[in-house]
């Protein structure tokens, strides 16, 4: 029993089931997905783009609950987890803003649209960069502790970017559009992809994570370590 | 009323090049993850480079 | 807790990121006593002092403070100290009495002109009172800083290297304050990494050397050889 | 929640000295401000500068440029907030007199509310002065909507000092100070910068406050938002 448990635990069973359920979505958007009429066949990048951008919103959401955790207990751990968050958030973030505007190119021709999600998307962007200018130097208590405030306020800021973006969206004429966002009124096995891709890039990230979190930590541990070996040289 | 206009404009062109952008898009995922996880080892590395010269060096305070 | 100790350290430890910079502090402190710390750069003195003065959280261990926890009682702690870094904590911009008045106000003193007229006559500055502090000498600012330190009555007194950039004029006026300040009853804490000034001021020596007290005791007296060849044989 | 009037007379001592200590703090901000000038006038020229180089960059046509002024004038204020902010961090870290106040301070959050009113107050006099700079240069009649635009100001000034203050004292801790402050604080303040943006346009096109409650209500959201999370977080960022 405790064996299964260790295997299940174990970061090549994770990164198994990441990549069958990833070759599962690639299966499903391009033979099971029906192409959709009115946009034809880059109606396809929505399941990536969109399951990007929700897996970018989760990871900010764990920065923010990392964050909090780590100013509340003081734990390196919590620390690790909210600055890899913060990073495979940025992966992700870079990838909805890059497919955003390929998707937009061929369906409401032109590359940049200032769609209410893109902006806020752009947004957190910027937000987040900072968040990473913030941890560029070595590991330093008093930078992960800004860091963190800036991680909570970034998630806070988001419903506030999401209002003033979409009320300064609907002053400006919109751009040529056939169908808003995306989802609705979508055909069952459309849904089923999108959801299995969903899943996909969750567990993709929380490989990712799990990855990166084990990275920052050993880095920890080692800097530790050197210290205590440069003292005992010294002393 | 630009919107249809434009829509059929698009909609007459031939499939192929609605695909590039498919391809584009998948392509560029492809890509960053790729260059995302490949750093990731990198840094992987550099701390293994690193671990292993602590162990040297505690080898070398351990035979002084 | 017996409130006549003024200080009471147990298993302080103080950790930065990686970095130990204290590793298991324990110290006790009568209550009117002056202790002085030595050790070499580097030995976290100024970050024991720093969590002495509530201005930075030790990772584990507690703190006393008159008989008040530093973390949980920050707010009752700070009005009892007086501290004096090698920074002076002066604002450049505005003139000896003005920074005095700005203390004052933020601790709440009464009679303020009064106390403001008294400190600056101990420091010997009250005939440049109202001279910008950024045209004052460095020994001026640092003396000045020294009337900032003791403005509020503090009973416990924390000086981090306080010798650092003073003149030889400072050097004795601030001497001279410590010894008036132990005849009030005032405990006073010193770090300092020089071992020839004015050893006889203290009552207690510690010796404090990579984040731990190697040595603690009473104080040698004036035999300062004495205490070199004890420095050397516990820091090396 | 204070059951005995023990804990309440302290609550009430407590208050009394939070005041005292946030006047103390304010008062020592504008005297040395009233000596030298030095943040105003940084401020101020920059902000007018904005606004002639901003001119230039739209152009000559009079109509363009009304349609934009709000958005100008909303620009020089945002950085107008981060130079007089910077400024602030270098008084306050020259001698480490940051270190200071933190020893005299009971409750930290006294530091935050002195270093907000004080940043809102300068910005209001910058306000006040290139308000009618930008009236004669933009052709813009400002006076009659003087009232309306009181309130759009105040909320928008208020949340540019709340979250400015909040990073510039996370700025001053860090190295590179005058990149990470601007980073930290234009995107964040994103959503404060469009709402006052268009609050202020509407009112310039002649409508009323009725037509433009969302914004404000948005703004008033977004200044209490900020205001609380900053009381909340305020310790972790002064400790050392």
């Amino acid at each position: 029993m405790q064996k299964l448990w260790s295997i299940i635990r174990s970061s090549i069973f994770h990164a198994i089931i990441m990549y069958v359920s990833m070759i599962i979505a690639i299966y499903l958007v391009f033979i099971y997905a029906p192409t959709e009429k009115m946009q034809g066949i880059v109606q396809k990048i929505f399941y990536f783009h969109v399951s990007s951008a929700i897996t970018m919103f989760f990871a900010f959401f764990v920065v923010c609950v990392a964050s909090i955790m780590y100013l509340w207990k003081d734990s390196d751990w919590w620390d690790a987890v909210a600055l890899s968050a913060a990073e495979i958030g940025v992966v992700f973030c870079t990838l909805v803003l890059i497919t955003g505007p390929i998707w937009a190119r061929p369906i409401w021709g032109t590359w940049w649209s200032w769609d209410p999600t893109l902006t806020l998307t752009l947004v957190l962007w910027l937000i987040y960069v900072a968040y990473l200018m913030l941890r560029i130097e070595v590991y330093d208590p008093k930078r992960a502790r800004f860091a963190a405030i800036l991680g909570i306020v970034g998630f806070v800021d988001v419903p506030l970017i999401r209002w003033s973006v979409e009320k300064w969206r609907t002053l400006h004429p919109k751009p040529v559009l056939i169908q808003e966002g995306g989802t609705t009124g979508l055909p069952f096995a459309m849904w089923q992809t999108f959801v299995v891709c969903l899943v996909a890039f969750l567990l993709l990230f929380f490989y990712l994570l799990r990855e990166r979190v084990s990275v920052a930590q050993s880095r920890h541990a080692l800097e530790g370590l050197r210290h205590e070996i440069d003292e005992i040289l010294a002393g | 009323m630009r919107s249809t206009r434009s829509l059929q404009g698009k909609m007459g062109e031939p499939m192929e090049k609605n695909f590039w952008y498919l391809f584009a898009a998948y392509s560029t995922i492809w890509t960053a993850l790729c260059v995302y996880m490949i750093r990731l080892s990198q840094k992987n590395k550099e701390l293994q480079a690193e671990l292993r010269d602590l162990q040297a060096q505690i080898a070398r305070v351990l035979t002084k | 807790m017996s409130t006549d100790m003024m200080v009471h350290l147990e298993g302080v430890i103080k950790r930065f990121g990686t970095m130990t910079a204290l590793r298991g502090i324990d110290l006790k402190l009568q209550r009117g006593c002056c202790l002085g710390i030595f050790g070499p750069n580097g030995a976290g003195k100024t970050t024991l002092l720093k969590i002495l003065a509530t201005l930075t959280r030790p990772s584990a261990g507690t703190v006393h403070i008159a008989g008040y926890d530093v973390v949980k009682e920050a707010e009752k702690v700070r009005p009892l100290l007086g501290v004096l870094s090698h920074r002076t904590f002066l604002y450049g911009r505005l003139t000896a009495w003005e920074n005095l008045q700005f203390y004052g106000r933020m601790f709440g003193i009464k009679q303020l002109a009064e106390r403001i007229t008294e400190v600056l006559q101990i420091v010997d500055l009250l005939a440049h009172a109202h001279q910008l502090v950024r045209t004052y000498s460095r020994g001026m600012q640092q003396r000045l800083a020294i009337a900032r330190a003791i403005l509020h009555y503090p009973t416990l007194l924390l000086l981090d290297e306080p010798y650092t950039g003073l003149d030889k004029h400072a050097v004795s006026r601030l001497q001279e304050l410590v010894l008036h300040l132990r005849s009030v009853p005032c405990t006073i804490i010193m770090s300092t990494h020089d071992l020839h000034g004015g050893l006889d001021l203290y009552d207690e020596i510690a010796i404090q050397c990579r984040g731990k007290i190697v040595y603690s005791g009473p104080s040698l007296g004036s035999d300062v050889q004495g205490f070199e060849q004890l420095y050397s044989a516990y820091v090396g | 929640m204070y059951r005995d009037s023990n804990s309440f007379i302290a609550l009430m001592s407590g208050s009394k000295v939070f005041l005292q200590q946030v006047l103390a703090l304010l008062a020592k901000d504008l005297k040395t401000e009233r000596r030298t000038r030095e943040i105003f006038t940084s401020m101020f020229v920059f902000a007018v500068l904005v606004l002639v180089v901003f001119n230039f960059a739209i152009g000559a046509d009079p109509e363009l440029i009304r349609q934009v002024a709000s958005g100008v004038v909303w620009i020089a204020l945002l950085f107008a907030t981060v130079l007089g902010l910077q400024r602030v961090g270098q008084l306050e870290s020259e001698e480490d007199s940051l270190q200071g106040v933190l020893l005299a301070l009971r409750d930290r959050s006294a530091l935050f509310i002195a270093k907000m009113i004080a940043q809102m107050l300068y910005l209001l006099v910058v306000v006040i002065c290139i308000l009618p700079l930008c009236g004669i240069w933009f052709r813009i009649n400002f006076i009659a909507c003087l009232g309306e635009l009181c309130l759009a100001f105040a909320l928008g000034i208020l949340g540019l000092s709340i979250v400015g203050t909040l990073f510039s004292m996370i700025a001053l801790h860090t190295r590179a100070c005058e990149v990470m402050l601007p980073v930290l604080f234009l995107p964040v303040s994103i959503p404060l910068t469009i709402a006052a943006v268009y609050a202020t346009a509407q009112l310039i096109d002649g409508k009323s406050l009725s037509d433009i409650s969302d914004y404000l209500v948005f703004m008033g959201v977004f200044d209490v938002v900020f205001f609380v999370l900053t009381l909340i977080v305020f310790d972790y960022i002064v400790e050392d």
